[in-house]
């Protein structure tokens, strides 16, 4: 079973990654981006068959480590 | 004064701050490694610089889960001095040891230069060997070393009198071109609340020996000493 | 005795060598060697070895000319790196490599791992990095490119060089359109060692384990040929050859537990896994002992699933190495390289017969005399022509291009004079607390950790020179890096190089590089500074226009007291200037 | 318009990060976790309303800036 995980900066976070992504695009020409935010995707592959299962343990693994909940906010899908 | 420093995977300045600390001390410390749990009883435990699980994920993130940190985190809580240099300042902050976060540089790149400093506070045994406002210069070396946190945790910070150093300009103002790295209130240097640790950013043990060029990290070394012994 | 697989590998033939790069009298002395048609992976295996890369066919015998002997010298060229003496029982050693095509096609990765490879050389021999330097080359700053180019290499070199730990303390970097479609990409590194804890890399004592330790092989850089290969292309996304990334990390967990074996007595031999893998490693080591090698590949910590005996063999993925292990010591090694949460798998064992022996699956896929590879590989004495001498231009016939004031000005802000502190300030150049000196000054000044004395290194040379003429150029490489060393208190000790030149198949490049040997040869034996280690990187070309002759001079010196290192500042106002010189 | 890009390492490619948390999710005591990829999430607001029109723009930001495409691939998704 496929966990994805996408870990997102919090609103209110200032993204200095997002912002020089978003500076970058102006300067190479690209006009009518107002706002670039940038996140990491995790996709973890997991021996669990049990959905319910594998979500208890990734919602922990995010808490854990995969996330910094100071700064950040994930969710968790799970494909095929 | 004992002293430990704590050894991860990719800790790479555990070395240069033990023998900053043997020359402080007279003594070696105790270099403990990440797996073991049995930390010797000293006075202080340094977290050192370096890219602790190669700064994979977040800096810090993998160190902050090891089992030695579950220790640090008890001998911090009742009262042992705990010092983070640089990527120990970012592993205690995901340790929650201290608030906020260490995010991306403003300006994104990798950056080594010596920096101007001006003590905020020096009413503790990390900062009693220099002056409040005593203006100073340490070398800093990271990527990640935005400090972050939400308006409420800065106001509360600032109330409890909670920054160390702040990044300052060489004449001692607050301004962007005096701040590296984007921080919040220009924060280099963070006490917790009972001000029993420090994380900070600037490298002390870079600048503790004359052939340093630089000898303005030794006062912190020396005023643990003198403080903790 | 003949290989059992052949069914599954593409046939060998004339037409399949020459895909893999082997010229057809190539072809006919592999054959000559093998006394059979090679199967598959033997002729990958030919094809690397005898690669210009691998086998220096074209340089060998000027190289040859080069001097290599000083009583400080404990080992020149030949092997991982060259090491000197510097007192006190203690060793200095040090090389210089190339990654110019890998950092053009990506250059954060290809430079990043161009710096993990030139530490891999230096810790192999027992030594702890404590310097790195750079070497770096770019087109025109207003090339298209060039930005991307320059930024990706720093950030690459930056990246690598201050997760492991080791203070990137200097280099040089230079721009001009010669190298708009070839940037150069040179690092070094210097290490140190007690002299008495050297390890080399000859495999010796038949029948001791020949272990694998370090990250897992993948497909990452398999000889680029591979892609021509008919055979190979319905699959090619998956078997395509990928760009090698590094992974500073584990290369940091790989010193630190290889010194750590390395102080136990477990180790009979120690090669890194460079170009060519697998197969330069265990070739070489075979070779150096004058003993065979057979390898169950099986047993090789594999990333991806069905690799072949051909990929596993050119792979060229980072952080690994290959070592020969005393009997018994298995354990031991094992137990470290667990602590350090490294790869670690007993691959084969070393035999008496003289041969590269490959199994897989039970089947043989290689069976080469070891010697003839290695020596009978082919040495190239290459046409080349000198170049014209060009006339000397009197001062006095170049006026100045303006007023004085406003020509510096045009000077300090032109590329090559222009501040490279952007560059240097992404470099940790303070960790190990034992830099006296970094980039800004003429040479880096590095403490030799716990005692009063300090290494000085420079990384010098000037195209142009080399250009209008070799001779001159290269000896006035060689003079600058000496003059660098000695500028900061030094006693120069000793170089490494790296030859970066165009098509040696052209006369007038070949002449570019004889006459800078000639000239670095006359310097070194003048200011008697051997050359104990270096790297050539030919077919530097894009649409047949080379690049601006090269060669990459770092000098090393000793300082006996770190104290006393002069530096380029002024100290203090009314103090007299004096000039000496001529 | 909202524009979602996911950059992931091609397949075959090292991937360091995914490799480390994949151990420190281990040593946390996460059992069954097989494989770890990690890749970049990247959130752009777009001014342009047209779907046609910003993908073609999306995807020559991807060529030009946000994916390096020598070792990584992209995908692209509107929301909203
Ligand atoms: N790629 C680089 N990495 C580190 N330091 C560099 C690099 N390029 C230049 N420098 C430093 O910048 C200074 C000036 O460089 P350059 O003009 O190339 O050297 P030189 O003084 O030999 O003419 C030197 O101190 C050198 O160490």
């Amino acid at each position: 079973m496929k966990a994805n995980v996408h870990v997102t900066l919090k609103r209110g976070v200032l993204d200095p990654q997002g912002k020089a992504i978003g500076h970058a695009l102006q300067s190479l020409g690209f006009d009518g981006v107002d706002d670039v935010r940038q996140g990491k995707f995790i996709e973890l592959e997991l021996a669990e068959t049990d959905q319910d299962a594998a979500r208890a343990a990734v919602e922990a693994m995010c808490q854990k480590l995969l996330a910094n909940t100071v700064i950040e906010d994930y969710r968790i899908d799970f494909v095929g | 004064m004992k002293a430990a420093v704590i050894v991860f995977p990719g800790s790479n300045c555990d070395r240069d701050v033990s023998v900053a600390l043997e020359h402080a001390t007279g003594h070696k410390p105790a270099m403990v490694w990440h797996r073991d749990s049995d930390l010797p009883q000293v006075d202080l435990i340094v977290v050192p610089g370096g890219f602790s699980y190669g700064d994979y994920l977040r800096s810090g993130a993998m160190a902050a889960q090891s089992p030695v940190m579950r220790e640090v985190v008890a001998r911090a809580k009742s009262g042992t001095r705990v010092l983070g240099i640089c990527n120990g300042f970012q592993i205690l902050t995901e340790a929650k040891l201290l608030p906020g976060a260490l995010m991306r540089n403003a300006g994104l790149k990798f950056l080594c230069r010596t920096v101007d400093l001006r003590v905020e506070n020096a009413d503790s045994a990390f900062t009693a060997g220099y002056a409040k406002d005593q203006l100073i210069r340490l070398p800093v070396a990271h990527h990640d070393g935005n400090y972050f946190a939400d308006a409420d945790t800065l106001a509360r910070i600032e109330d409890n009198g909670m920054v160390a150093f702040r990044y300052v300009t060489p004449d001692g103002a607050i301004d962007a071109s005096g701040n590296p790295n984007g921080s919040a209130n220009a924060v280099a240097g963070l006490f917790n609340e009972g001000r029993t640790v420090l994380g900070l950013m600037p490298h002390p043990e870079r600048a503790a020996e004359p052939l340093h060029g630089n000898t303005d990290g030794k006062p912190l070394l020396d005023g643990l000493v003198e403080a903790l012994s | 005795m003949t290989t059992t697989h052949q069914s599954k590998e593409p046939a060998v033939t004339p037409e399949l060598a020459a895909e893999y790069g082997l010229s057809l009298e190539e072809y006919q002395r592999m054959l000559d060697i093998t006394q059979r048609t090679p199967s598959f992976t033997e002729l990958g295996i030919f094809s690397v070895m005898w690669s210009e890369h691998c086998s220096y066919k074209s340089s060998r015998v000027w190289l040859k000319k080069l001097p290599t002997k000083a009583p400080h010298v404990i080992c020149g060229p030949g092997e991982n790196a060259g090491v000197i003496d510097i007192g006190d029982g203690q060793a200095a050693i040090f090389k210089m490599e190339s990654h110019n095509h890998p950092s053009f096609i990506e250059p954060y990765q290809g430079a990043a791992t161009g710096v993990g490879g030139i530490l891999r050389d230096v810790f192999t021999m027992g030594a702890r990095p404590i310097a790195n330097m750079n070497a770096l080359r770019f087109g025109s700053p207003d090339h298209p490119k060039t930005r991307h180019l320059i930024s990706g290499v720093v950030a690459g070199i930056g990246g690598y060089g201050n997760c492991v730990g080791v203070p990137t303390v200097g280099g040089e970097t230079n721009f001009h359109p010669s190298y708009n479609g070839n940037i150069l990409v040179n690092a070094m590194t210097v290490g140190l060692a007690d002299t008495d804890k050297i390890f080399y890399s000859a495999a010796a004592g038949v029948g001791n384990p020949v272990v694998y330790v370090g990250s897992k092989t993948g497909r990452d850089g398999i000889h680029g040929a591979t892609m021509a290969s008919t055979e190979f292309t319905e699959d090619s996304e998956e078997k395509r050859p990928t760009v090698q990334v590094g992974d500073p990390f584990t290369e940091k967990l790989l010193i630190e537990a290889c010194l750590e074996l390395m102080a136990t007595d477990a180790i009979v031999a120690i090669q890194d896994m460079g170009a060519a893998g697998l197969t330069s490693s265990s070739v070489e080591m075979a070779d150096k002992g004058g003993l065979g090698i057979e390898l169950d590949l099986d047993a090789v910590p594999q990333r991806e699933t069905g690799m072949s005996p051909y990929e596993i063999m050119l792979s060229e993925s980072q952080e690994r190495m290959l070592i020969v292990l005393k009997p018994g010591r298995e354990d031991l090694a094992k137990a470290i390289f667990d602590k350090w949460e490294l790869d670690f798998a007993v691959i084969g064992r070393v035999t008496d017969t003289g041969r590269l022996v490959l199994k897989m699956h039970g089947e043989t896929y290689c069976d080469l005399e070891v010697g003839p590879l290695v020596d009978r590989a082919p040495v190239y004495e290459r046409p080349w022509e000198p170049t014209p001498p060009q006339a000397d231009i009197p001062a006095s016939e170049a006026p100045l291009p303006g007023p004085a004031t406003e020509v510096l000005h045009r000077l300090i802000g032109g590329p090559d004079l222009a501040s490279r502190r952007w560059i240097w300030e992404q470099y940790d150049s303070q960790v190990g607390a034992d830099t006296v000196a970094a980039s800004g000054g003429d040479a880096a000044v590095v403490r030799v950790h716990g005692t009063n004395k300090a290494l000085a290194i420079t990384t010098d040379c000037t195209p142009r020179y080399c250009f209008a003429d070799p001779v001159r150029g290269g000896a006035q490489a060689v003079a600058e890096a000496w003059r660098n060393l000695t500028a900061v208190g030094a006693t120069p000790l000793a170089i490494t190089d790296n030859m970066n030149f165009g098509n040696p198949q052209k006369p007038r490049i070949m002449g570019q590089f004889a006459g800078c040997i000639q000239g670095m040869a006359e310097a070194c034996t003048t200011l008697e500074f051997p050359v104990v280690s270096g790297n050539v990187s030919l077919y530097n070309e894009t649409n047949g226009e080379g690049i601006l002759p090269t060669p990459a001079i770092g000098g090393v010196g000793i300082l006996p007291d770190a104290s006393l290192a002069a530096s380029v500042a002024f100290k203090a106002a009314g103090e007299a200037i004096l000039l000496i010189g001529d």
